[in-house]
């Protein structure tokens, strides 16, 4: 017999793992993601998708947390006509018990299709397609199980963060811990929105940014130190006597120029003045060199998408900041952020755009931040200049 | 009533015992193979991690298999990746064989740490946006069946890092990837004129495009917008704004591809991804003509970049002037921006190659 | 007795020469002299200028060339009442023979007030002050000894150009001859102002750019080479026995990574693709190091200061095009952008301007240019395309 | 009838003697001292240059002065170069010290050639122009003086330019110079509401505004315009296009700094001027303030730079963070850009120095 999804089944071939045999692992329990893999077969064959603009949905108390959606085809595949989303706020750091995972597929495999993204791109657990009545009883069993939604809408977003501490020799802040108490802190902001547009906060403990948070955060906490990388002697004459090229590859790739290596002597020594905290030399010497001991964070603003006004890395907002419990400082900051972004932004203005257009000098003010150098790449060029 | 804003599951139940106790602790690592690497602590503790490839969008079913190998491994701990790769972690050496092996039968690649190209970054695509442009995981799947052994082996002088949207909104670090994959529109909306006004408010309508390219129709019986087509990019933001607006044609729409940004800090600040290929129609289920040019520009800066140099950085030093030359790519004048800060892309200065 | 002039006297004082010795020079002979003395010490005094917008003052013919300017206080200073400037045209590469400057000399002593500008920062020699009356007989007899009146208004404005051949060992094209060759075939151009504002070409005969042609003119003709640059070893031999640092100085600085140098044959040699033709290794061992031999100019538009959009540097258009008499590709490249800035800019916006708000595409277009990477530094990273 | 049209002289007719024979031919130079350098030809044939220093505003018995020196040594035959200096060319070794000589007697300073000052590119300011917020001349005076051994010593590591004009408008390189003085305003426009209906056409000025601080006078019953002042950033366009909006203000007019522009293709591609000192008030006849601090700028720059290294170079090299730190000057509000691309200026990256 010919099969129904001619165009999807190609996509079973091939050595990565496949998303369709996913689905069709689904469909043979869910008439739901047996039909989403009709409705995606549809637009393979249509070239276009076949999903409309989301309906308001979703659980009592709560703004967001899912998205909408429904098939513009219901008459071909009725049990796709609707197929919400339920985000799922993930533990810090995506880490996870068998049982707690177990509990959730439980939980999705009773209320939903069965299908999930592990995870979303901005970090929730999601469970992808189910129908309206089914939202309520899904999340008040998540919510006896310990799971809550993440974010949707005008709100803030999910915060992420990276592995950390808890796995990594670079870190220089207590990222999963930063990232757990702010999202317990501001649950309320999660879950009802009401600002001009998202939010999002991303905390990676060093410079290698392994969140991607300066591209995706509005918030963006990086991990830095203050003081000099430390560097081990012997570690770095086991390097070189392992073959690392170390005048080539280590000193000569240093951005601040900031290193020196005596190759007789086999010794690497640092200007830490210089040094601009890339981590080049401590992600490719592990052994021999580590970040400085007083630790703390570089608070950039503003990273975020193309839609509107383009694309936005985040920019300098606190050059060094401690980051300790209970990160008052850091709370204090985004509520002043928020409340001048609320005041200020535009329906559908992120806060890099907000400032873009009314300049950093008022918000700087606005969040009693003096401007320092570090702040900008260079100073402006053109004289318009406001007195 | 259910309980509200509980937050998310305390991180320090999910941590296996092993990093409970070396927490912060943290000496050194070691890659030992592919997807394979070593954690020492200060107090002689090891953990041993497996990375393996994950499609994403997975059943229960799958999610149930990894528990499976990590009760029997892992003292039932794991974590996922923030690109959705899985990571079986544990502190027994003798671990790591049967962990592959279990991993491996359940047809999951193992690699993407070190020097290679890890998983992709990517988006809901026809699987469930209203919005998109192209299709995200048939894409992915189409892209790491051609770049598999990237993933697999160290075939790099630095990570590489992919991203497939869907749309130009992005959902993902793509404007900040070695490789970008972008859902795009090449029409205007088709205005339904007889829903505009039940379901839009003209204004906003209006106010969403950024090009200031719709007005109020200009037959005031129709109580419509209407599109000056060639004041048109095909953002869609008014599609966002309004549902009477859509975009999505088979004929106009496909990929456009951007390279060289990064995330990292690493020698070079972060840098945008920018423009490689501007159009390539979807020509699903496999996409050839992307999954071929990607291999390409993978092959050519496998061969021609110096070690530890991620592409962006790569092409920083030889030029763009060379990078189109190099991959036969045919510069064209949607490569030359016209945005806001167009001018700051021009060049001004006599230095450049021939 | 007290001096009239206290503040500027003190201007007398100190090493450089002084303007002020200049104006008294002339005051002596000319009561215009005087009373501009005058004006500028009420200006010290009072910390503001005492010239008023200047009113529309001529030459039969001509829709420029003279500068108006009237004082506000005439009450004080009645021979300062009209300052007009005139702006003589200089000669390619500013050369000249005494004969010549004593002729114009003689001029400026009988119609005006017998100060200059040598010169005007655009190149012109500025005559500095005379009356409405005496332009007409000063213009005249400055074109019977072969003079001409420079551009002023929104028209084209007198070109200027470097030493070049005449001096230099690095010209890469003949800017006296190209300068004074435009300057002849656009006198028109020059002399009747119908453009939506000024317009401004200069030429330099290699990258170093000595008239600052980049910078500051809308139509920037640089000297450059396509082929390699030329080493003589045994020159670079006898730079390093006297003690040249090649490596750091020289090598290290390329910017193009072109240069590789053997200390112990003491030898340089050059990829020549990876040559940018930034000038520096040969600015620095001019004896060991030339430029290539197949040479021209590279064309670049939209030099200008910040008024209104900000400054501009010019950015490449043509990276490569012979540079012989007659010019006529140049000629032509300059009328197609006149034909299009005319069509298309607005009052007072200077070519960039018009280019920047209508985009680069629709200006290549226009001037029959193709789009090629070496006009940008790098691809838009935004993803609003027009197709 | 006067001739018209017939443009400048030919510029061949200018030229020395041994100039029109070696046109094109030469082979190298060399710097003998400061202000005199010699060129060779591939025909063996030498070219001394004696370069002085000129006030540029002169007399035309400085020219004759100059003139007299040209008959006596150089055969009758000068030029001036693109910095105003004066320069006598000879074949003749043995009249350089005699140019020289006649040159000192006249009180002009013999240099600017090689990595040193050159003479300060400038404009009108309170000697001719309507527009000036501060004197060119008298500045340029004031800076020369302070900063004169500059000129006729080498104790640089490489050329260094400086420009001086009195308003934004910036007549010269001024926006790409390694020190740059700007003239301007720092209060808003007084409108002179009884002349301006008939000097000037009320939308022009209005249109002229960059930032749209001009609209209609809110009282009908006056014909003229108001100035929104918070809106206003002094930029005196509106005055360039009507008499009846003059901005000059004996307390509120001075000079802003900005350094490390550079405008050759050298090394690094061509730089703006950014803003270092965003105001210091007008302090004739000397402008103490503005001299020393630009000194204190050279001398740090002189003492910290490397061989061959441009102010702007030295800065990139060091980092603004660095600049603002060695020289003693303090950053501002005003030092962060709030125009157009000003998001462009903004760091987004973790490096940085402390
Ligand atoms: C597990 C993960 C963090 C997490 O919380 O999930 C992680 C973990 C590590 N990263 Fe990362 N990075 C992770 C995403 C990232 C990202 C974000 C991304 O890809 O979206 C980045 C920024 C990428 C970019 O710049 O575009 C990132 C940039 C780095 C770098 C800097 C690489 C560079 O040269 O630019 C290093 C250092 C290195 O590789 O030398 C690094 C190094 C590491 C180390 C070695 C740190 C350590 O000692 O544990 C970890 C394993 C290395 C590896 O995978 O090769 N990690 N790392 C993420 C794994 C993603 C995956 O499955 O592939
Ligand atoms: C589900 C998810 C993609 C995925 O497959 O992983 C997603 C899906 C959508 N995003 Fe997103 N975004 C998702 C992460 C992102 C990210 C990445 C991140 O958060 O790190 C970005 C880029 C970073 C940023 O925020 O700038 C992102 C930038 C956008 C934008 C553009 C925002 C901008 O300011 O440029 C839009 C447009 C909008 O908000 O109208 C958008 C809008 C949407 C909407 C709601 C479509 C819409 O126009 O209403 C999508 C719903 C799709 C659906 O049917 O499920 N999404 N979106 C991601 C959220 C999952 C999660 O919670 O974990
Ligand atoms: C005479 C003059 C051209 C003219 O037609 O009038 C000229 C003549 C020479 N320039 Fe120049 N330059 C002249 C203005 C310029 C300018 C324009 C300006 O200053 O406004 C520049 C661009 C400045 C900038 O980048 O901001 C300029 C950038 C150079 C450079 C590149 C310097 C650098 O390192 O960036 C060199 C090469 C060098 O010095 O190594 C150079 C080299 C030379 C040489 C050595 C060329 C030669 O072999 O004849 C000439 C004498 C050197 C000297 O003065 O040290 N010339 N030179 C100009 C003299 C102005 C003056 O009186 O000081
Ligand atoms: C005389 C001169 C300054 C000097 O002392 O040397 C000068 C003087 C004036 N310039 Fe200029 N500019 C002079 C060279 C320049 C240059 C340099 C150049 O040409 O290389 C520039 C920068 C380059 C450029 O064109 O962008 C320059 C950029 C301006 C501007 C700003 C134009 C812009 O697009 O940003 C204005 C404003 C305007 O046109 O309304 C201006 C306007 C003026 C006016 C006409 C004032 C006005 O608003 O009407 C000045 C008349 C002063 C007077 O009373 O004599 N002047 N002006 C220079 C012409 C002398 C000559 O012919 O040799
Ligand atoms: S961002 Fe730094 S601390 Fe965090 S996982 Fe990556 S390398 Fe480790
Ligand atoms: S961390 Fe980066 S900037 Fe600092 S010394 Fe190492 S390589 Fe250089
Ligand atoms: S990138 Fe666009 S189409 Fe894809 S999920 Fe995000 S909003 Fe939807
Ligand atoms: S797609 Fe974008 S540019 Fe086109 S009409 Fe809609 S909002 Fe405007
Ligand atoms: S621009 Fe080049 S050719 Fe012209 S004078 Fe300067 S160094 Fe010589
Ligand atoms: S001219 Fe410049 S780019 Fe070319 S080799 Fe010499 S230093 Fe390098
Ligand atoms: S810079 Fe301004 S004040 Fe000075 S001459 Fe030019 S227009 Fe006049
Ligand atoms: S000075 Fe400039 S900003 Fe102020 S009102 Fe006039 S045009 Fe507008």
């Amino acid at each position: 017999m010919a099969s129904d999804t001619p165009l999807l089944d190609e996509l079973e071939k091939g050595p990565w793992p496949s998303f369709v045999k996913e689905i069709k692992r689904s469909a043979g329990k869910s008439p739901k993601a047996k039909d989403l893999l009709g409705v995606v077969e549809q637009s393979y064959k249509d070239k276009i998708t076949h999903w409309k603009h989301g309906g308001i949905v979703g659980v009592t108390g709560y703004g967001g947390g899912v998205i909408g959606r429904y098939t513009d085809i219901p008459e071909k595949f009725p049990n796709a006509e609707q197929m919400h989303t339920i985000r799922v706020n993930h533990p810090s750091g995506w880490f996870y018990t068998t049982k707690a995972l177990r509990t959730v597929c439980d939980i999705w495999e009773k209320h939903g299709s069965g299908l999930t993204n592990m995870h979303g791109s901005t970090g929730d657990i999601i469970l992808l397609g189910t129908d309206t009545d089914q939202l309520q009883p899904a999340f008040n069993t998540l919510t006896e199980n310990g799971f809550d939604l993440g974010g949707s809408g005008s709100a803030l977003r999910t915060p992420s963060g990276c592995v950390g501490p808890a796995r990594c020799e670079w870190a220089c802040i207590d990222s999963p811990h930063l990232i757990y108490d702010l999202t317990q802190t501001f649950q309320d902001e999660l879950h009802r929105p009401r600002w001009p547009y998202k939010f999002k906060i991303k905390a990676s403990a060093c410079p290698n940014d392994c969140v991607a948070a300066i591209a995706r955060a509005d918030f963006t906490i990086i991990g830095t130190w203050r003081d000099s990388i430390r560097i081990d002697q012997a570690a770095v004459k086991e390097y070189a006597s392992k073959g690392l090229d170390i005048e080539n590859l280590i000193v000569a790739r240093c951005p601040g120029q900031a290193l020196e290596y005596d190759a007789k002597a086999q010794k690497l020594s640092v200007k830490p003045q210089d040094c601009l905290r890339c981590m080049h030399c401590i992600s490719k010497m592990t052994k021999a060199i580590r970040p400085g001991k007083e630790t703390g964070a570089t608070i950039l603003i503003g990273g975020k998408a193309p839609i509107l006004r383009g694309a936005f890395l985040s920019w300098v907002l606190v050059p060094f900041i401690k980051v300790e419990p209970p990160y008052t400082e850091i709370k204090e900051l985004l509520e002043k952020i928020w409340d001048w972004w609320d005041e200020h932004g535009r329906n559908r203005e992120r806060i890099a755009e907000t400032i873009g257009r009314l300049g950093l000098k008022d918000f700087l003010k606005a969040v009693d931040l003096k401007p320092i150098p570090q702040m900008v790449y260079h100073p402006r060029s053109n004289p318009f200049v406001f007195f | 009533m259910a309980r509200t804003d509980i937050g998310p599951p305390d991180y320090r139940l999910m941590l296996p015992e092993t990093i409970t106790s070396n927490y912060g602790k943290w000496k050194y690592h070691e890659i030992l193979k592919p997807g394979v690497m070593k954690h020492v602590s200060e107090t002689g503790d090891e953990l041993y991690t497996v990375r393996a490839g994950s499609p994403r969008l997975v059943s229960i079913d799958f999610i149930r298999d990894i528990c499976d190998i990590a009760d029997k491994y892992c003292d039932g701990h794991l974590r996922f990746t923030s690109r959705f790769n899985i990571e079986l972690m544990t502190p027994k050496k003798e671990n790591v064989d049967g962990i592959i092996g279990d991993l491996k039968k359940l047809g999951l690649p193992i690699g993407g740490i070190g020097d290679c190209i890890s998983n992709i970054v990517h988006t809901q695509g026809w699987i469930h946006c209203h919005s998109a442009a192209t299709d995200a995981s048939g894409l992915v799947k189409s892209i790491m069946d051609e770049l598999y052994e990237y993933f697999t082996e160290f075939k790099l002088h630095a990570k590489l890092r992919i991203a497939v949207a869907c749309c130009i909104n992005m959902c993902g670090a793509v404007h900040c990837s070695d490789l970008a994959v972008v859902g795009i529109h090449t029409t205007p909306p088709k205005v339904n004129h007889e829903k505009l006004a039940s379901t839009c408010e003209i204004p906003s309508v209006i106010a969403s495009c950024p090009t200031g390219a719709i007005r109020r129709h200009s037959d005031k019986n129709i109580n419509s917008v209407e599109v000056r087509e060639e004041r048109c990019m095909y953002c869609g933001n008014c599609y966002t704004v309004c549902p009477s607006m859509p975009l999505a044609d088979p004929d106009g729409d496909g990929v456009a591809i951007y390279v060289g940004g990064k995330v990292s800090n690493s020698r070079k600040p972060p840098m945008f991804s920018r423009l490689a290929v501007p159009f390539i129609p979807n020509n699903p289920p496999r996409w050839p003509e992307v999954t071929s040019i990607l291999k390409k520009i993978v092959e050519v800066y496998a061969r021609d970049s110096k070690k530890y140099e991620r592409l962006g950085e790569w092409i920083q030093r030889i030029g763009w002037e060379r990078f189109f030359a190099l991959t036969n790519i045919p510069f064209t004048e949607q490569h030359i921006d016209d945005f806001t800060y167009a001018t700051e892309t021009f060049r001004a200065t006599t230095q450049f190659k021939w």
